[in-house]
């Protein structure tokens, strides 16, 4: 009996309503737009799942719908085996004790009035912690993120963007969360960094033994940390399969065309034009180069072809 | 371990007190002010004359050693006049900004950070109590509360509440969008903890800006309306009410007048020039250049 | 005549902001030939960006610029007239964006950007001369990009514009900086494919500036290394790749081939690019080299040639 | 049509601001101490004559229905009756016999306003950091720093009683005489519009400072384009959105000015019957002034939002 996943994402949609302003947003695009559009996807504990689509496929909103940050229109979200897709904030206080997001620029997710020790005490502080105590655990915190001591009386404007990065993964550790999203976390570091962080991230990973939701547009950083992979795109789920095997044997027609920019004589994928969200039809047909009749009727179901290997295509590869 | 290597320092201070140390144009203001509000206390202090001692051998004497600004109709010293005006309305102006600025920045940290029907609610308010024309807004205030200088103070305030509530929903609107109001979210802050403790130490600096050029504004307010005969009330010698006097002997004594409004440019000016400096110095847009 | 499109010996540019004196870019020596292209390829602040405002002159307010040679095909970029250097931009150097939106005036139509570029070339009857420019980079439907407001536009889209815009002024180089960054994989890739095919039908040299090395490795001849404003490695691509000498530019491509075969973990390069505010006295990367000598950190390091046209900052290759 | 429906929303939006802003007044009013009826008839009034006068007056009417009598009157074009002046005069005669004059003044003051500082913030920012700009700021600052009505004056010493140029007081309506308007009208003002043409260049100064670091300034100079040509097509064109948007903001500043210039000089404005109707305790006149001046704001506001709509093509095309 395989055990309870740690997130389950049912089936999720999230609607954004367009704002509108002057004379302009008045009759341009449609109101509302899907960011999300059903989005199916579990969690393990232990497990490492990487979310990897191109900008506006809807992973950073699905990211930050699964920490409810944002409240989903369609769906449940089960976390821990327990209901979140509506609590209000005050009820969320409690669930957030045990999640955690790091962000893409970590500058901007520390508060630049605060010192990096005080950004790490805050959360001890609420709960309660005795001072002595709360020095303790933010240099135990530094610590395990490779930063030295002195950080802690350092404001963000002075660490560089590693150093930032660490810090902001320490604070993340701060109330010991079972589960983080990391969005995009490396992709703004410079190269001689990056590498240091992914493997602080992985060593974290397996010390710790948390989960992992690794959201990023670069597919070698998803094969090195992942478990698993889920492919984006606009705003759909289309496939999902262990790393190795999505690598290997891609069956989605984008996940493919993804896959061929990595070399460089991969096949030509076509231009990426306005999707209509609301026609009915599968939402990637009009650059498939293996559209059937089929795909123009309606959006493929996401069906297990595999042991793991989820897929939404009606004439996969 | 060279990731544990030594951090270094930045060695440029922040905040107001950090811009002060290598801001020109705030040095200028903060000079000005500074000067002048001792000079003023000096004058209320140790002037020869009261500010309402008539001397009626001494009327309309234009500026000279004993009496640097010269006298007005009833032969009172200018100068004192000026100095003990500029204290009542210095006093007034603070007040009214004060309140004023309480009153806008709670209402528009509250619209920002909320959103929703209270945003909406609180944006009208502002909206309308920004199409007042200033002093068309001042004068029905006063006709309700009547004259004097607190319900001056007040009217300032009331003028001066859109402008702190538009600018701290705006600031709170952007900080609430930032991440590091939503790490603070996820860390378990509540809203109030997270407006006072993340939110207002990064929006402080833009509002003491606004507070700064606000006082040069209110202080003017306070003349235009005790100019006009409808604010501070004589004999209380504030410097709407000795320009007003003044413009009555305009053509026979042009100096009361004159340098009553040069005191109030000068104070202005050093207001200005050191809200000026802030916001150089505060504004990252604009720093570094 | 020297049949270099571009030529620069000795470039070193100082910026002077709040009277911080920073040196952002040291004793630069570049040379491109016709048709070719170079990779400048660097960290963020490591002074590529810099170095390419600099071949147009449009380097900061206050900055200090010097150098013993500048060309651009016939032209001397070390002219201190602006009216000179106004008549060289876009003629003798032209330069393309990261970000395309921001390129363009938002306030005016594709035609309008067109029809100046065009107008200013001569071209009297601009619109054909526009729509053929904008077939040759791939774009289909032409009137309708011509009609369009940048904001109406992708970012794929608004790149092939500007490339065909810049290339239209027949620039003996073109400066890239990082076209490609702010553009999804796929988009990318198909940006990267009509630079290839470019250089093959355009006069122009290419200094294509990026802080990726696989791409890098997949448009460019040659690839300069810049690391804390100096060049630290310069040769072919397929020499750099298969022999780095300089122990920064091996970690690079180390961590690149780490990560696109299957590794567990990845070669670690220790520490963080240092700061270009800070003084120095010996070679830049001495602090995070495994393989530092005792004279590295004593005296600047001088750029060795070797054979083959390949140049390399380092003690061990001298 | 996409325009007509923008407009039509906003006028209604504008006009709901103007009936709550109307409330506003009048509950303000309603709520100033003192009897209307006292204040009419005197304070030998007998209690007969005093309960005629505020039944003719419906000054026992519920408060709603008050409001609601005024709000009929108004739209009719009815104010009310003056109570401060000889015969009964009709506010909305006395509004309408003097919102000319100011309509006038403030015109013209953001007429000079708008020249000054076009000239003096277009010359600092393009010769940013130079002696043309620092005179350009310093000059503004101490613009901004004097109290206009006192600049009147000031004015009035100089070009009146020295050099006898312009009249000291006194105003010739527009109506009677448009040159001896501008003539006469000229010191007013431009007593206004000097410290709001401090206000306004410094704000162009800093957007065309803010769009000269756009991106698409350096694309335009990186293609060679001249200088001017860079200037007034790139550089300029859009400030301008943000350059009229701080201009419409600073309408209830410029009108605020105008009402004690009007005083200074004499000029039989808006302004001055205001004040002469607050000496009075005259409510109706009070409230008629503030309603008119607050439609002055609002309908300024509109204009403001439609230009604007015109300039930006994201909303004109």
């Amino acid at each position: 009996m395989a055990e309870a996943p740690l997130v389950d994402v049912q089936d999720v949609s999230v609607r954004f309503r367009r704002r509108r302003s002057g004379l302009g947003g008045l009759f341009g695009p449609p109101p509302s737009f899907r960011a999300v559009a059903g989005a199916t996807l579990t969690v393990a504990r232990r497990e490492v799942v990487g979310l990897v689509g191109e900008s506006g496929s809807g992973k950073t909103t699905l990211g930050r719908t699964i920490l409810r940050l944002v409240e989903p229109s369609e769906g449940a979200i089960l976390f821990q085996g327990e209901p979140i897709t509506h609590l209000r904030e005050r009820a969320l206080r409690r669930i957030w004790g045990r999640m955690a997001l790091v962000f893409q620029d970590p500058l901007s997710s520390l508060n630049p009035r605060h010192s990096i020790g005080a950004a790490l005490a805050a959360p001890l502080a609420l709960s309660g912690t005795p001072k002595s105590e709360q020095q303790d655990r933010v240099a135990a915190a530094l610590q395990r993120v490779r930063l030295p001591r002195e950080a802690a009386e350092r404001f963000p404007h002075e660490l560089s963007g590693g150093q930032l990065q660490r810090a902001a993964l320490a604070r993340a550790l701060m109330r010991d969360p079972v589960f983080i999203v990391a969005d995009e976390a490396v992709s703004k570091l410079d190269v001689s960094v990056r590498s240091q962080i992914l493997n602080l991230f992985k060593d974290i990973q397996q010390e710790l033994e948390t989960s992992f939701l690794f959201i990023t547009h670069d597919l070698h950083v998803a094969r090195f940390l992942c478990d698993r992979v889920a492919v984006m795109f606009f705003g759909r789920i289309v496939e999902v399969a262990p790393a190795a095997e999505l690598f290997r044997t891609p069956r989605h027609p984008y996940t493919r065309a993804l896959l061929a920019t990595l070399d460089e004589a991969g096949e030509r994928a076509g231009q990426r034009s306005a999707v209509d969200q609301e026609a009915p039809g599968c939402i990637y047909r009009a650059q498939c180069p293996r559209r059937i009749g089929r795909c123009d009727e309606a959006h493929p179901p996401t069906l297990m072809t595999a042991p793991g290997h989820a897929l939404a295509c009606h004439n996969p590869g | 371990m060279s990731a544990a290597a030594a951090i270094p320092r930045s060695a440029r201070r922040r905040g107001p007190l950090g811009v002060l140390a290598r801001n020109r144009v705030a040095q200028c203001g903060a000079f000005i002010l500074v000067s002048t509000l001792l000079l003023i206390a000096g004058i209320v202090l140790f002037s020869p004359y009261d500010p309402n001692d008539k001397d009626y051998m001494a009327i309309l004497q234009p500026p000279s050693l004993e009496h640097p600004f010269g006298t007005d109709s009833f032969g009172q010293d200018v100068l004192t006049r000026v100095a003990h005006g500029a204290r009542i309305s210095l006093l007034v102006s603070v007040g009214g900004l004060v309140l004023g600025g309480l009153a806008g920045t709670v209402l528009g940290m509250t619209a920002g950070y909320r959103g929703g029907w209270l945003d909406a609610v609180i944006t009208r308010i502002v909206e309308l109590l920004y199409s007042f024309p200033t002093y068309v807004l001042a004068l029905c205030l006063m006709l309700l509360l009547g004259y004097g200088a607190s319900s001056v103070a007040l009217a300032i305030g009331l003028v001066y509440v859109p402008n702190f509530a538009r600018l701290a929903r705006s600031m709170t609107a952007q900080a609430k969008a930032e991440n590091y109001v939503t790490a603070a979210r996820l860390m378990g802050q509540s809203a109030p903890r997270i407006l006072a403790r993340e939110i207002l130490p990064n929006i402080a600096a833009p509002l003491l800006v606004q507070f700064s050029a606000g006082l040069g504004f209110g202080i003017i307010m306070e003349a235009g309306l005790s100019f006009v005969g409808l604010g501070v009330q004589p004999p209380t010698p504030s410097l709407g009410v000795m320009m007003a006097d003044g413009k009555d002997y305009f053509q026979n004594g042009p100096w009361v007048l004159t340098l009553t409004g040069l005191s109030v440019a000068w104070i202005i000016l050093g207001l200005n020039l050191l809200g000026d400096g802030l916001r150089d110095a505060l504004d990252p847009r604009l720093r570094d250049r | 005549m020297t049949g270099l499109a571009l030529e620069i010996r000795g470039l070193d540019l100082m910026l002077d902001p709040l009277g911080r004196r920073l040196h952002v870019v040291r004793s630069l020596d570049l040379e491109l030939r016709r048709g070719e292209v170079l990779g400048l390829i660097g960290e963020s602040g490591s002074g590529k960006t810099m170095t390419g405002l600099s071949l147009l002159r449009l380097e900061p307010e206050g900055a200090r610029l010097t150098a013993e040679i500048m060309r651009a095909g016939e032209a001397d970029l070390l002219q201190s007239e602006e009216a000179e250097l106004r008549a060289l931009r876009g003629r003798a150097v032209g330069m393309i964006f990261q970000d395309p939106v921001g390129a363009f005036n938002p306030a005016k139509r594709i035609a309008w950007h067109a029809r100046q570029v065009l107008v200013r070339r001569g071209i009297a009857d601009w619109r054909p001369a526009a729509e053929r420019l904008l077939a040759e980079v791939d774009i289909a439907d032409t009137a309708r990009v011509l009609g369009a407001y940048p904001h109406q536009l992708s970012g794929g889209m608004l790149q092939r514009t500007l490339i065909a815009l810049v290339l239209a002024a027949n620039p003996a180089v073109v400066v890239a900086d990082e076209p490609t960054t702010n553009l999804d994989n796929i988009v990318e890739q198909q940006i990267l494919r009509l630079f290839r095919r470019l250089r093959q039908t355009e006069d122009a040299a290419f200094l294509f500036i990026t802080h990726d090395m696989t791409v890098a490795a997949s448009l460019c001849d040659r690839i300069a290394v810049m690391y804390a404003g100096e060049v630290v490695e310069i040769g072919t691509t397929a020499q750099l790749f298969e022999d780095p000498l300089h122990p920064y530019t091996a970690a690079l491509i180390a961590t690149a081939r780490a990560l696109e075969g299957e590794a567990e973990r990845l070669p670690e390069l220790p520490g963080e690019p240092p700061s270009i505010a800070e003084p120095r006295t010996g070679c830049a990367f001495a602090s995070r080299c495994a393989r530092r000598l005792e004279g590295c950190t004593l005296a600047p390091v001088p750029m060795i040639p070797l054979e083959g046209g390949r140049r390399v900052r380092c003690l061990l290759h001298g | 049509m996409r325009v007509l429906t923008w407009l039509l929303l906003r006028a209604g939006s504008a006009a709901f601001m103007l009936l709550l802003g109307s409330l506003v007044v009048f509950l303000l009013m309603h709520a100033v101490p003192g009897d209307a009826a006292l204040a009419a008839l005197g304070d030998q009034a007998s209690p007969d004559a005093i309960a005629d006068f505020r039944r003719l007056h419906h000054l026992d009417d519920p408060l709603a229905m008050q409001f609601l009598a005024w709000l009929r009157g108004a739209l009719r074009g009815d104010l009310g009756t003056s109570i401060s002046l000889a015969g009964g005069f009709s506010t909305a005669s006395l509004i309408a016999g003097s919102l000319p004059n100011t309509l006038f003044i403030g015109a013209y003051a953001l007429l000079l306003a708008l020249a000054i500082s076009i000239t003096a913030g277009s010359i600092a920012a393009s010769r940013h950091g130079r002696v043309e700009d620092v005179l350009a700021t310093s000059g503004a600052i101490v613009t901004i720093s004097m109290p206009d009505f006192w600049l009147g004056y000031v004015l009035v010493l100089l070009f009146s009683l020295e050099l006898g140029w312009f009249p000291a007081y006194g105003f010739t309506r527009p109506g009677e005489s448009f040159l001896g308007a501008l003539h006469s009208g000229f010191l007013p003002a431009l007593a206004i519009a000097v410290p709001m043409a401090g206000i306004f260049s410094r704000m162009l100064r800093a957007t065309l400072l803010e769009t000269f670091r756009r991106a698409y300034v350096t694309s335009a100079r990186v293609m060679g384009f001249g200088r001017a040509f860079v200037f007034w097509h790139y550089v300029f064109r859009n400030a301008l959105i943000p350059y009229v948007t701080a201009i419409g903001l600073q309408a209830r500043y410029l009108l605020g000015g105008v009402v004690v210039v009007e005083r200074v000089f004499g000029v039989p404005g808006i302004g001055s019957v205001m004040v002469d109707g607050a000496f009075a305790r005259d409510i109706s006149v009070v409230q008629g002034c503030a309603v008119v001046f607050l439609l002055i704001v609002i309908l300024v506001n509109l204009l403001v939002d439609l230009l604007c709509g015109l300039l930006d093509p994201r909303t004109a095309a």
